[in-house]
């Protein structure tokens, strides 16, 4: 059974670092988002295959409150993402009835 | 083998590295106080690369399982103080980063260094 | 050996992604590496058996800091326009530094080996006493609230401070400058309302996501938890909520005047059982003397004091992301 | 447990116990009530302490009952309840000077939040000064600097925001080279309580480590106490704080550093580390003649009478640095005194400098011309607090100089050459004080300039006095203060008493 | 009893790990933003529920499984939701979901990085100025892809004109349909 976490944890370790390259080459802004999303909910499967590997199951708490600040953390971008285009256009129409 | 052991401390020292240079050469307020977090995560990293032991676990002591290796508690406890207070102070810088903006209109240091210089 | 794998793979990553945030000159750029960065490095503390600090670094560093972060972002430019200033004196400094620790820490004890001094002289007293003198199972809290309660007292001010100082910079609320008028401009920007989807799925789960929140809690004795992460989880919770409505409607469920107490309230109570515990006769933050049996007044006192943890740091964090939505899109 | 054995704690207690009281209760007037009785309570407390290791015994309090390494300490002696009177001292000198001034700086609506701030800032300082543990000093170094960038950010004018924001960096920089210090320093000992430290760094084979930790504590701390390369962010700092806050500050942060690098340089690797001594003079010396030199000609070229003292501060740590550097029981006696000296000097003259600033509106020196005549009072305490900085006799400042003279002079060929450095830099301190008082006595008020006439109100001019004449008397009488530091010297040096 | 356990969850950890890493080679090959969101959501949300699962059958009767349930029901719920809201606000800020132009050759996505924070300086007539900085872009970008990557980072930052994201402006509704026609005009 310890191998089979071992190479769970390779694999998903493996996404995480192409998430991470994902984030620092991606072109757009949203494939950072997504990168950063991606790489929140392998993190939550990493830590709970991890503590089974280390045997101690009950820490699967820090898995839940990850999966929730990665929630928090992609609508605080979104928003962030709406607000600033709405401020540019409210700026333009300062600019164009100027 | 035994460089492997160092590695955490190398790291450390990297990050020192990159925490530091990009407070001193970036001039964007909010890009120095990024660099500061990284900083100050460098820091977290060398004090929990102490507790670790081989073959223990979290210091949680469970019931009925005998003679646990135990990983040592006190960085722990150092580290959730530290970590409380790097959140603070970025708080507040950032507080303060928002007023800049608004007394300034820019973020960028040498502009408002030139401002400055006029008054 | 498993550790020695993880944490080569996750170290690496973490140094790749400094250098990402370094490089970008996009600031919203950096605040997601700077996100991707926190949660490389609780994963790592997780490792490293450290379950309390990966709890904290996650809530605090990857969820708390990034929405501050978006949220000055929002009130300010998002590009690093500046190219950097000479960087031969950075560079030059930086890697001084770096040399002289890699030169100090060449002898320094290897990861993990038992008989380091760390581990022969102040640890293992914590690890024997605790199940005697306090008969708490998780040791960090133990040390955290009654070991070295005077730390965490001072912790839960220096938090108390923060949001002194972000009300004091951020309280008043500033003149409108431009024409479109406040609750119109607001309407459109402040939240994600018109977002169907998310707006009801993150609706449900804020309660569950409090009730989370306070199980981490109360559960601090016994598993990874306790006050500072479990006020940050109910602070998430207040702040999903308020970003899907919008500000307005977050200060609606929590008002200012509430958290700005809650926050008051906590430090209070912490310095207040430290008085108690003095005028009962012991010295101060000695929890031994608030009952009859010391091991039952350590219980109650350690209870007692993460509470007020748990208030300082959630009405702070509250206080902290209403004063930076409050300032709003001006 | 009697009152008086608590009494340890209690100047800590007291007002972190008022702080939030004061940040709750939102009445008129209230927060600056609170923060006066809790920071003079504090004083009182501090006096009584002193009055009981003045004896020269240490006193010992365990946090919570729990014994010295395992838990932590709070170690209390003869220099820590000197410092602790200075800066409860200052603080309610200041309070009470400031009520007026704060009054129009700090609305009513932010009053709870900046006095809560004040007694957070007391309480951190003295929380640093009386604590026997390594980490715990970072704690409440950390509870003061942001308090410290809270009531700085108050100021009226938008320079004080970018002045913040500076200190802010290079503050954490500072408070995380001593965490990084303290961290070697537990990596090799495995303890934090810093009497424990001092046995089991002897015992350490390999020093290495020792000494790196040793250096990142004392540049960590150097930035937090201004010393000479790494000061730049204390002259804005001050230049643009509000005025009361200005006077706190100057007097008692800044010390509270060197107290710090003084006590864990002395106690924890003077006697572990071979030579450590040669270290110390190598690594303070060069850095004090530096900040005498630089500070002196920065004061020199100044216009901004609040920068011009700042500067003068750069050059009076710079004094206090050559104290430390030299090993023996007179140097460090000079550099003691002369933390509480300048301390006074320099709260009575940024005093003075707000009762001008209160009249003028401005504290550039070309427009203060005139003030000699229309604020008498005003300019005689500035005159007093100049000869004072200068070191003539009869100032507190002399008596400082007097004990850094004897101790240079019995190290050689190296102490003439100090005693030297040390008159030059006093020349260069009359010169810098004769350009405000010449303006202000001998220059002719221009004649777009607004007549001011009457007097500061009394509110402020009474505890400028109070300071001024605090420090001529103790520039007569010097049982005090001199007593508590030469006992604090032997302590730290471990010669008997 | 419990080998046939550990043979199950043996197989679910593996094809779980394996979607993962499908997911994620997915997320790096794939041309254009709207396929990798699609790569990462869909092996996300799968490889998740396998793992999960393959974990509560070794959890045994203890408390374990319903914290791997609590995790995978969270999970299972918020992200897709992130997903959608992520797709959606890309789409909205004119990502282009052209990935093939005529000729065939792979069109390299459209550079919608964050334009600095100027006041749009186009003229009222938007959508037509959107379709001439489309080509301008695309023109700009296959001189990009020549460029080395961080030189191209570089020119990408000081060149990028951000079509502007008017569509935002008008309640969703409005936006979906105009959206809609937009990208077609991009591809013209």
């Amino acid at each position: 059974m310890e191998w089979v976490y071992f190479g769970t944890s390779i694999a998903i370790l493996v996404t995480m670092v192409l998430a991470v390259v994902r984030g620092l080459i991606g072109p757009t802004i949203f494939d950072r988002v997504l990168a950063v999303n991606m790489f929140g909910t392998k993190t939550v499967l990493f830590l709970a295959v991890i503590s089974f590997l280390s045997g101690r199951p009950d820490f699967l708490d820090l898995a839940l409150a990850y999966a929730l600040i990665n929630f928090i953390g992609v609508l605080a971008v979104l928003l962030f993402f709406q607000s600033r285009g709405v401020r540019r256009d409210a700026e333009a129409e300062r600019e164009a009835d100027k | 083998m035994a460089v492997l052991g160092l590695y955490n401390y190398f790291i450390f020292a990297v990050l020192l590295m990159i925490g530091l240079y990009c407070i001193l050469a970036r001039t964007n307020i909010i890009k120095s106080l990024i660099g500061l977090t990284i900083f100050q995560g460098a820091v977290f990293l060398l004090y929990i690369s102490t507790d670790k032991i081989d073959g223990g676990t979290a210091p949680i002591i469970q019931e009925g399982v005998e003679n646990q290796i135990f990983a040592n508690p006190l960085p722990q406890v150092l580290i959730l103080t530290a970590i409380v207070v790097g959140i603070s102070t970025t708080a507040l810088a950032l507080a303060v980063t928002v007023r800049i903006k608004e007394a300034y209109g820019t973020i960028e240091e040498d502009k408002i260094q030139e401002m400055d210089r006029e008054l | 050996m498993i550790t020695i794998v993880f944490s080569l793979f996750l170290l690496t990553m973490l140094v790749i992604v400094a250098v990402g945030i370094l490089r970008t000159d996009n600031l919203f750029t950096a605040v997601m590496l700077s996100g991707i960065f926190s949660l490389i490095m609780a994963a790592n503390f997780f490792i490293l058996d450290a379950a309390d600090v990966a709890l904290t670094e996650a809530v605090i560093g990857a969820g708390i800091s990034t929405v501050l972060f978006l949220g000055a972002l929002a009130l300010t430019a998002e590009y690093d326009r500046s190219p950097p200033v000479g960087t031969w004196v950075p560079l030059l400094t930086s890697s001084a530094l770096g040399g002289v620790i890699i030169f100090a820490t060449l002898q320094a004890p290897r990861l993990g080996d038992p008989n380091a001094v760390v581990h022969k002289h102040v640890a293992p007293w914590y690890l024997d006493r605790t199940p005697e003198l306090i008969d708490v199972p998780n040791v960090v809290t133990a040390v955290l609230a009654s070991f070295r309660g005077y730390d965490t007292l001072g912790e839960v001010f220096v938090v108390f401070i923060a949001c002194i100082g972000v009300m004091s910079l951020l309280g008043r609320v500033r003149p409108r400058r431009d024409s479109i008028e406040e609750d119109e401009f607001d309407k459109r920007t402040d939240n994600l309302r018109h977002h169907l989807i998310p707006r009801v799925v993150g609706k449900m789960l804020v309660p569950f996501i409090v009730l989370f929140g306070l199980y981490v809690q109360f559960h601090g004795d016994f598993g990874p938890g306790g006050g500072f992460q479990a006020g940050a989880l109910i602070a998430a919770g207040v702040i999903l909520y308020s970003l899907l409505e919008g500000g307005p409607r977050g200060r609606e469920l929590v008002p200012e005047w509430f958290s700005s107490l809650l926050v008051a309230l906590g430090a209070f109570t912490y310095t207040c059982v430290g008085v108690v515990s003095m005028a009962m006769g012991g010295r101060f933050l000695d929890y031994s003397v608030l009952s009859h049996d010391p091991v039952h007044g350590q219980h109650m006192g350690i209870l007692i004091i993460e509470a007020g943890v748990g208030m300082t740091v959630t009405g702070v964090m509250i206080t902290i992301f209403h004063a930076f939505s409050r300032r709003g899109i001006r | 447990m009697t009152l008086y054995d608590q009494l340890p704690a209690l100047v800590v207690v007291v007002l972190l116990f008022t702080a939030p009281i004061t940040y709750m209760l939102r009445l008129h007037g209230f927060p600056w009530f609170s923060a006066m009785a809790a920071v003079v309570t504090s004083f009182v407390v501090a006096c009584s302490l002193a009055a009981t290791t003045i004896g020269g015994e240490t006193i010992i309090y365990e946090m919570g009952g729990w014994p010295a390494p395992y838990g932590i300490v709070l170690h209390i002696d003869a220099l820590s309840a000197l410092m602790a009177m200075l800066i409860t001292g200052a603080s309610s000198a200041a309070l009470i000077f400031g009520a007026k001034s704060l009054a129009d700086e700090v609305g009513e609506e932010t009053a709870p939040a900046f006095f809560a701030a004040w007694l957070l800032c007391t309480a951190g300082l003295v929380g640093m000064v009386i604590t026997g543990d390594a980490f715990n000093i970072f704690v409440f170094m950390e509870i003061s600097s942001l308090s410290t960038y809270v009531l700085i950010s108050a100021g009226p004018d938008r320079r004080a925001l970018i002045s913040t924001y500076r200190y802010i960096v290079m503050g954490t920089v500072g408070a995380t080279f001593y965490l990084i210090g303290v961290g070697f320093l537990y990596m090799v000992t495995g303890t934090l309580n810093t009497a424990d430290l001092a046995e089991r760094v002897g015992q350490v084979e390999d020093i290495r480590l020792v000494l790196v930790a040793a250096g990142f504590v004392s540049v960590g701390l150097a930035i937090k106490a201004a010393v000479f390369p790494l000061h730049s962010w204390m002259p804005n700092a001050y230049t643009f704080a509000p005025n009361a806050v200005t006077v706190f500050i100057a007097a008692a942060s800044t010390k509270v550093s060197l107290y710090v690098l003084m006590r864990v340089d002395y106690a924890i690797f003077q006697n572990s580390i071979a030579n450590h001594d040669i270290q110390l003079t190598f690594f303070l010396v060069p850095l004090g003649v530096l900040a005498l030199f630089a500070g002196s000609m920065l004061a020199i070229y100044e216009k901004n009478l609040k920068r011009l003292l700042a500067y003068s501060s750069v050059a009076q740590i710079g004094y206090i640095a050559l104290g430390i550097s030299m090993t023996s029981v007179a140097g460090l006696t000079g550099a003691i005194v002369h933390m509480f000296n300048h301390g006074l000097i320099k709260g009575g003259m940024f005093m003075a400098v707000a009762c001008l600033a209160l009249r003028y509106r401005t504290v550039n020196v070309a427009n203060l011309a005139g003030a000699g005549k229309a604020m008498p009072w005003t300019m005689a305490a500035f005159v007093v607090g100049g000869l004072g900085l200068i070191g003539v006799p009869l100032t507190p400042g002399f008596i400082s100089k007097w004990y850094l003279v004897l101790a240079a002079l019995d190290e050689g060929w190296l102490g003439a050459l100090l005693v030297a450095i040390i008159l030059i830099s006093s020349l260069l301190a009359v010169i810098y004080v004769w350009k405000a008082i010449e303006v202000a006595y001998f220059g002719e008020p221009r004649s777009n300039a607004v007549p001011v006439t009457e007097e500061a109100p009394l509110v402020m001019l009474i505890p400028t006095w109070i300071v001024v004449l605090a420090g001529i008397w103790i520039a007569l009488d010097t049982s005090v203060t001199v007593g508590l530091a030469s006992i604090a010297a032997k302590t730290l040096l471990g010669v008997e008493l | 009893m419990d080998l046939l356990l550990d043979i199950a969850s043996a197989i679910l950890l593996l094809t779980g790990g394996f979607f993962v890493f499908v997911g994620g080679f997915g997320v790096m090959r794939m041309p254009e933003f709207f396929t990798r969101m699609h790569a990462a959501s869909l092996t996300d949300t799968g490889g998740a529920a396998l793992i999960l699962l393959g974990l509560m059958l070794q959890g045994g009767l203890t408390l374990v499984p319903f914290k791997l349930a609590a995790i995978f029901l969270f999970l299972f719920l918020t992200s897709p939701t992130a997903s959608y809201a992520l797709a959606n606000a890309a789409l909205l800020s004119g990502v282009s979901t052209a990935c093939r132009n005529e000729t065939g050759a792979p069109l390299p996505e459209n550079e919608v990085d964050s334009a600095d924070s100027k006041p749009a300086s186009k003229s009222v007539a938007k959508t037509s100025a959107s379709r001439t900085s489309g080509r301008k872009t695309t023109a700009k970008q296959a001189a990009e892809q020549a460029a080395p990557k961080a030189a191209a980072r570089k020119a990408s930052k000081k060149a990028a004109k951000k079509p502007a994201g008017k569509a935002a402006k008008k309640p969703a509704r409005k936006a979906a349909k105009k959206a809609a026609g937009k990208p077609a005009g991009k591809k013209s």
